[in-house]
């Protein structure tokens, strides 16, 4: 059987994938992930699909401006958190603390910005449910004028709304949730946790991260520019 | 890392215990512990869905008469002891639910899954033993929060075990509210449960294994269970995501499921039987492991076709992920989609044929020994062919406009549920509860249990097949309203009464589980002489399960082997001449 | 496997470069009027994709990993697309 | 009422078709459950275990496996065929014939609405009237029945006719059948649709031409009364 130190797998080598559990495991893990934002994502798309009629333009009620600020933010947090595997490697445990720590600061950026983005959309009258009556989106969607470089705003938005929030808090929870197990990585690597030899911790929890990105990627292409 | 630590806990073999009680027995990570656990909560749910059933049955036999004892439920259910309709959907409802989500699932994967796979691969425990603990701590709230259904204003749940929206979605369609949000809760818990445990078992499976058990030496029941293992990761997290959809729909407005704002009830149906089927599978798999087993145990020959067996087991894995449509062929759904869905479905039928003419071939010019576990066994592959064969009329897309939600359909899932699944559970729990509790059950109860359980067994689901092409439409609280259906009463009436004392005969079972686990006479290490590791390991098996890592050297099923003189080899016994370590 | 001290490690400030000025370009693309919309959703969907196998391959270096590791990265994917594709087809009827 | 292995009486033209497959369907898998059930139990006696004798070591043929393979894989895509073309005669793309009679036919808790097109033969006409949990219709005549619902999914069943389809709110579904067969029957609601499901029944009248048109004569007469 396999000690802690080396990261190969337990049993013999006749048998076993030559990957430790850990990493396996996250794997298989990731793999229900993929299922799970399918039934989300696979459902924004046939419903849009049956009712294309119930969606706003690109940039009419979403922000993309900032979106596209909070992507961006995302994508270094993947970096800084591949980074800090690369440190680990190497042994580098300056780096590796460093580069942990901006990973769980730009992540918790992240996830304060979608919170903030969600408090406007909802002041401007844009919830899982469609417009709020008698808001300001609620009234521009009445009017039926053109808006914000679009055509009118469609009249029910009620798809949009619930596709929307659903997929995307359900993302946002995930990165809180990686945020969270990122802080207990961090606070292990500065109580000198991980070793050249020994770093699964970080490359098991960068796997999620990066996943959580990836996600994101999506989400951002076919939710708010499409 | 956490579970790291966990996982290398156990590397040191078995050895002195040292644990206090709680860690031992309640928030333990032994695998054989946690097995328990399951095993104990899941015939608990087992024991509730019976019951409910059997308030149903009652309802249908005998509309409109007072429930026996049934006064003591409330007015909102039964006042003075007649069952409400409302109520009544709330039985069939839960019913379904607790035995699929609550007992049948959890006894196939939580119970054997945990408690076989380490023991059959040789490993000490699994490879998350603390993530396994915490699958079970999690199943155990879900199981209590649907339960809490009953206890809400409005009562449990109504609208099926399918939850067909609209009438799931808006309470003010099926007068329930509260209890359809704890069902969505309860199942999107349970789920994570599921997934938490279904890694686990992946990656022990793939990753545990002892020296020498290459994936071809694996026994059938260790198959079983990885592939149904595969299905779960993949198709729970969709159940999960359509129960939170279906959960905002009633909490926070959303409309997916809602037509009046453009959602799509079908993709609720969608989204459910694309879960559905696989689980189905889910249901069956592990039963069909385990049974091939058994039987080649009871038959003292080594299984035959092992390898068709395993890409059988495979290929059904496969073909469950595009048959779901055959549960909507009467929804509206696109006819053309139909009948692609139809030959698909149609195509299940060959790798299931495979498995049943390979149980009859091991059986063949065997020496069959007719224990207990051997008994359930054969009777799981009797009644199994019925049930598929059923199928094989549904998945006729003209047939299945007029059985369709009718009691056909009721008689072709308890088929394979109960005929199938419950059987071979039956069989399972009697042939590995002396590695559980280093204790036989009754030879001679557990015969009578069968016995009479196989009769009632058939007399209350086969004339389901009659009153369903006769137009009895599932889910009707009171027969009698169609006059169509007045011929069929008496049936009915037959039905019920085979049901009643078909549950009285499981309370032979439960004292003989019961009783044997403290009176029941000392297990050998190899009572059924079986081949597998486990039987090589002490009974009950200690913690840490081998004294010393096992080496396999043989297939799983080296009954009457011309290498020895007993008529078993087991698979980590050595012989003069070893054997190639490649697949036998 | 990947522990040896001071390995050459892959691009990754390279990698981080192209998926900016990838989210810029689907940014552009977006607002890019004079295409007909299913154009620019092809588009916009290939470029995501590309950024999504970029991250798979570097970040969560599939790359280097055995084929069965890959295997199981790509097993729910089919599964995905079938569901997808059977319901539309409701809508395409 | 009389029953016939177990199926209703045949009272619309798809029953011919739909019981033939049925019969065919019941044969083979008869044939099959035979086979294995008999098997069973001839190896469970012929070869229970007996003093001196050991099982015969085995681990399969090959042979016999492909046999039980293919055996099973033709007899089922035969049958995919052979109920494919009766379900495209059903449920095809066009398969209602044009001179079929609409009616519309609205489903909600708990009940059963059908809206007759009146002397014009036209639905959404100012002579349509509606009928509660009552469809009246004309003998070896094709009829289309538009099939919506108000609320949930209910299921239009008519055993006699072989004939079910859900009622999906925000869908209509056009469902077509022929009777051919005089008299009364009932419309069952097949699917789960809350409190009243079981008790959500109506009435099928099946009258010969004349009876029919002379039905809806008078019923198009109190219509103009009313509207009087
Ligand atoms: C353990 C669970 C289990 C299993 C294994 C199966 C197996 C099969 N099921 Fe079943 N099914 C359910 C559980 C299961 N089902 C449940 C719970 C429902 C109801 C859900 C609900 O609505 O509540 C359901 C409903 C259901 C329907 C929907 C009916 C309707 O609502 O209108 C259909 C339709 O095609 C179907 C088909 C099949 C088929 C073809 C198989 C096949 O896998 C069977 C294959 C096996 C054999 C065919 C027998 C062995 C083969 C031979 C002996 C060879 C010779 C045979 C031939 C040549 C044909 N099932
Ligand atoms: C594995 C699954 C399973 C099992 C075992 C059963 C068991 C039974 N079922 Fe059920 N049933 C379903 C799954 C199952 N059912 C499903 C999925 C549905 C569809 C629901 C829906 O339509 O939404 C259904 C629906 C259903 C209906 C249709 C209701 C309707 O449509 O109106 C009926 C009616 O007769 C029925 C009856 C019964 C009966 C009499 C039993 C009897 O066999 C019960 C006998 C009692 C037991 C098996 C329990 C014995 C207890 C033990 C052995 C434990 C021992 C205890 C200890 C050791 C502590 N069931
Ligand atoms: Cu309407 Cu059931
Ligand atoms: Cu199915």
């Amino acid at each position: 059987m396999a000690h802690a130190a080396v990261m190969q797998p337990p049993a013999s080598a006749e048998t076993g994938a030559g990957v430790y559990n850990e990493k396996l495991g996250m794997w298989v893990f990731l793999g229900s992930e993929v299922m799970f934002f399918t039934a989300l994502i696979g459902s924004y798309i046939i419903l849009r699909f049956a009712q294309p009629q119930a969606w706003a333009a690109p940039g009419q009620i979403l922000n993309i401006p900032v979106t596209g600020v909070n992507t961006f933010l995302l994508i270094c947090s993947s970096v800084t958190m591949v980074k800090a595997f690369a440190a680990a490697q190497d042994g580098d445990q300056r780096m590796l603390k460093a580069w942990l720590l901006a990973t769980v600061l730009i992540g918790a950026t992240f996830v304060s910005i979608q919170v903030y983005e969600y408090l406007v959309l909802a002041h401007e009258g844009f919830l899982p449910s469609g417009y709020v009556a008698g808001s300001h989106l609620a009234e521009v969607a009445d009017g039926g004028a053109a808006y914000k470089g679009g055509a009118a705003l469609p009249e029910s938005v009620g798809l949009y709304g619930s596709t929307f929030y659903t997929m995307t808090s359900f993302h946002g929870f995930h990165v809180t949730m990686g945020v969270l197990c990122m802080i207990f990585v961090t606070v292990k690597a500065f109580r000198g946790g991980y070793t050249a030899e020994d770093h699964r911790g970080v490359e098991v929890i960068g796997l999620y991260w990066h996943f959580v990105d990836l996600v994101w990627i999506v989400l951002f292409t076919i939710v708010y520019l499409i | 890392m956490a579970t790291t630590a966990a996982a290398f806990d156990h590397v040191a073999h078995a050895h002195a215990d040292t644990r206090s009680f709680i860690r031992r027995y309640i928030f333990s990570t032994d695998h054989k512990i946690i097995g328990i656990q399951f095993l104990i909560m899941s015939l608990f749910f087992l024991l509730v869905g019976g019951t409910l059933a059997i308030m149903m049955r009652w309802q249908l036999g005998f509309p409109g008469e007072a429930f026996p004892g049934g006064g003591v439920l409330p007015e909102t259910m039964a006042p003075d002891g007649v069952l409400l309709p409302e109520f009544y959907n709330s039985l069939v409802t839960m019913h379904g639910t607790f035995m699929v989500f609550f007992a049948i699932m959890p006894l196939l994967v939580g119970v054997y899954a945990n408690f076989l796979i380490p023991l059959k691969i040789g490993a000490p425990d699994m490879a998350f033993p603390r993530l396994n603990m915490v699958s079970f701590w999690v199943a155990m709230p879900a199981g209590l929060i649907m339960m809490a259904g009953f206890l809400v204003e409005g009562g449990a749940a109504g609208a099926g075990w399918t939850m067909y929206a609209p009438l799931s979605a808006n309470p003010e369609y099926s007068g329930v509210s509260g209890g359809q949000i704890l069902w969505c809760v309860s199942i999107a818990v349970l789920g994570l449960s599921s997934i938490l445990g279904s890694t686990n078992y992946i990656t022990t499976i793939i990753n545990m294994r002892a020296p020498g058990m290459t994936w071809f030496r694996m026994p059938l029941s260790i198959w079983s269970l990885f592939i149904t293992a595969i299905l779960t990761i993949l198709a729970i997290p969709i159940l999960s995501g359509a129960a939170i959809m279906l959960l905002f729909d009633q909490l926070i407005g959303t409309h997916f499921f809602l037509p009046p704002d453009g959602g799509q009830p079908l993709l609720w149906q969608h989204l459910f039987w694309f879960f559905g089927h696989p689980e189905v599978y889910i249901l069956i798999l592990p039963a069909m492991g385990m049974v091939s087993d058994i039987i080649a145990n009871g038959s003292r020959k080594p299984i035959f076709g092992y390898h068709s067996m395993v890409y059988a087991m495979i290929g059904i894995g496969f073909l469950g992920w595009i048959v779901w449509g055959h549960h909507m062929f009467q929804s509206g759904m696109n006819p053309t989609l139909g009948m692609s869905f139809m030959i698909s479905t149609m195509l299940i039928a060959v790798p299931s044929a495979i498995k049943t003419f390979n149980w009859l071939g091991t059986m063949w010019r065997g020496s069959i020994r007719f224990h207990v576990p051997m008994l359930n066994a054969v009777a799981f592959v009797a009644m199994f062919v019925i049930g598929g064969l059923s199928g094989v009329f549904m998945a006729s897309t003209p047939v299945d406009i007029q059985i369709h939600d009718t009691y056909f359909i009721v008689a072709h899932l308890h088929y394979v549920l109960f005929g199938g699944s419950l059987f071979a559970l039956f069989g399972a729990i009697t042939f590995w509860y002396p590695k559980m509790f280093g204790r036989m059950m009754s030879e001679f109860w557990g015969k009578v249990h069968f016995v009479l359980t196989f009769i009632f067994y058939n007399l209350t689901f086969f004339p389901m097949h009659q009153i369903g092409l006769g137009g009895h439409m599932r889910r009707i609280y009171d027969p009698t309203e169609y006059e169509f259906l007045l011929p069929l009463q008496g049936l009915n009436r037959f039905i019920t009464i085979s049901a009643i004392l078909l549950f009285a005969t499981q309370t032979i079972f439960a004292l003989n589980f019961i009783i044997s686990w403290f009176r029941g006479k000392k297990a050998p290490d190899n009572p059924w002489e079986d081949t597998g590791v486990e039987w090589s390991t002490p009974s009950p098996a200690p913690h840490g399960n081998f004294p010393t890592t096992p080496t396999v050297h043989h297939g799983p099923y080296e009954f009457s082997s011309p290498l020895v003189e007993e008529d078993y080899l087991m698979q980590d016994r050595r012989v003069s001449k070893p054997a190639t370590p490649a697949a036998s | 496997m990947e522990q040896k001290p001071h390995a050459k490690h892959p691009p990754y400030m390279g990698i981080w470069a192209a998926l900016a000025l990838l989210t810029v370009l689907e940014i552009g693309v977006a607002f890019f009027q004079n295409w007909p919309k299913e154009v620019i959703i092809l588009v916009l969907v290939g470029l995501a994709i590309w950024k999504a196998v970029l991250v798979a391959m570097y970040f969560m270096h599939l790359r280097f990993e055995g084929n069965q590791l890959r295997i199981l990265a790509v097993a729910p994917l089919p599964l995905a697309v079938i569901l997808v594709i059977a319901v539309i087809t409701e809508y395409l009827w | 009422m009389p029953y016939d292995w177990g199926l209703p009486i045949a009272a619309s033209t798809f029953a011919a078709d739909i019981d033939r497959l049925y019969y065919m369907i019941l044969v083979i898998t008869g044939i099959a459950f035979v086979i294995v059930e008999v098997a069973i139990v001839w190896f469970l006696i012929k070869y229970r275990a007996r003093p001196g004798r050991k099982a015969y070591y085995t681990h399969g043929s090959a042979k016999a496996e492909v046999i039980w393979t293919a055996v099973p894989a033709v007899v089922v895509v035969g049958l995919g065929i052979l109920s494919a073309s009766v379900w495209s005669h059903i449920r095809g793309r066009d398969s209602v014939p044009p001179n079929a009679l609409p009616i519309a036919l609205e489903a909600k808790q708990f009940e059963w609405n059908a809206t007759y097109p009146g002397a014009d033969g036209e639905l959404g006409t100012g002579d349509d009237f509606t009928m509660r949990n009552l469809l009246q219709i004309p003998v070896n005549q094709p009829v289309v029945v538009h099939l919506t619902s108000e609320d949930v999914i209910h299921s239009f069943f008519v055993p006699e006719f072989r004939v079910k389809h859900d009622a999906v709110p925000g869908m209509e579904a056009r469902v077509w059948f022929e009777a051919t067969m005089t008299g009364e029957f009932s419309i069952a609601c097949a699917e789960l649709c809350g409190l009243g499901h079981y008790r959500m029944a109506a009435r099928v009248v099946v009258q010969d031409q004349a009876e029919y048109d002379q039905w809806l004569a008078e019923q198009a007469a109190n219509q103009t009364v009313a509207s009087r």
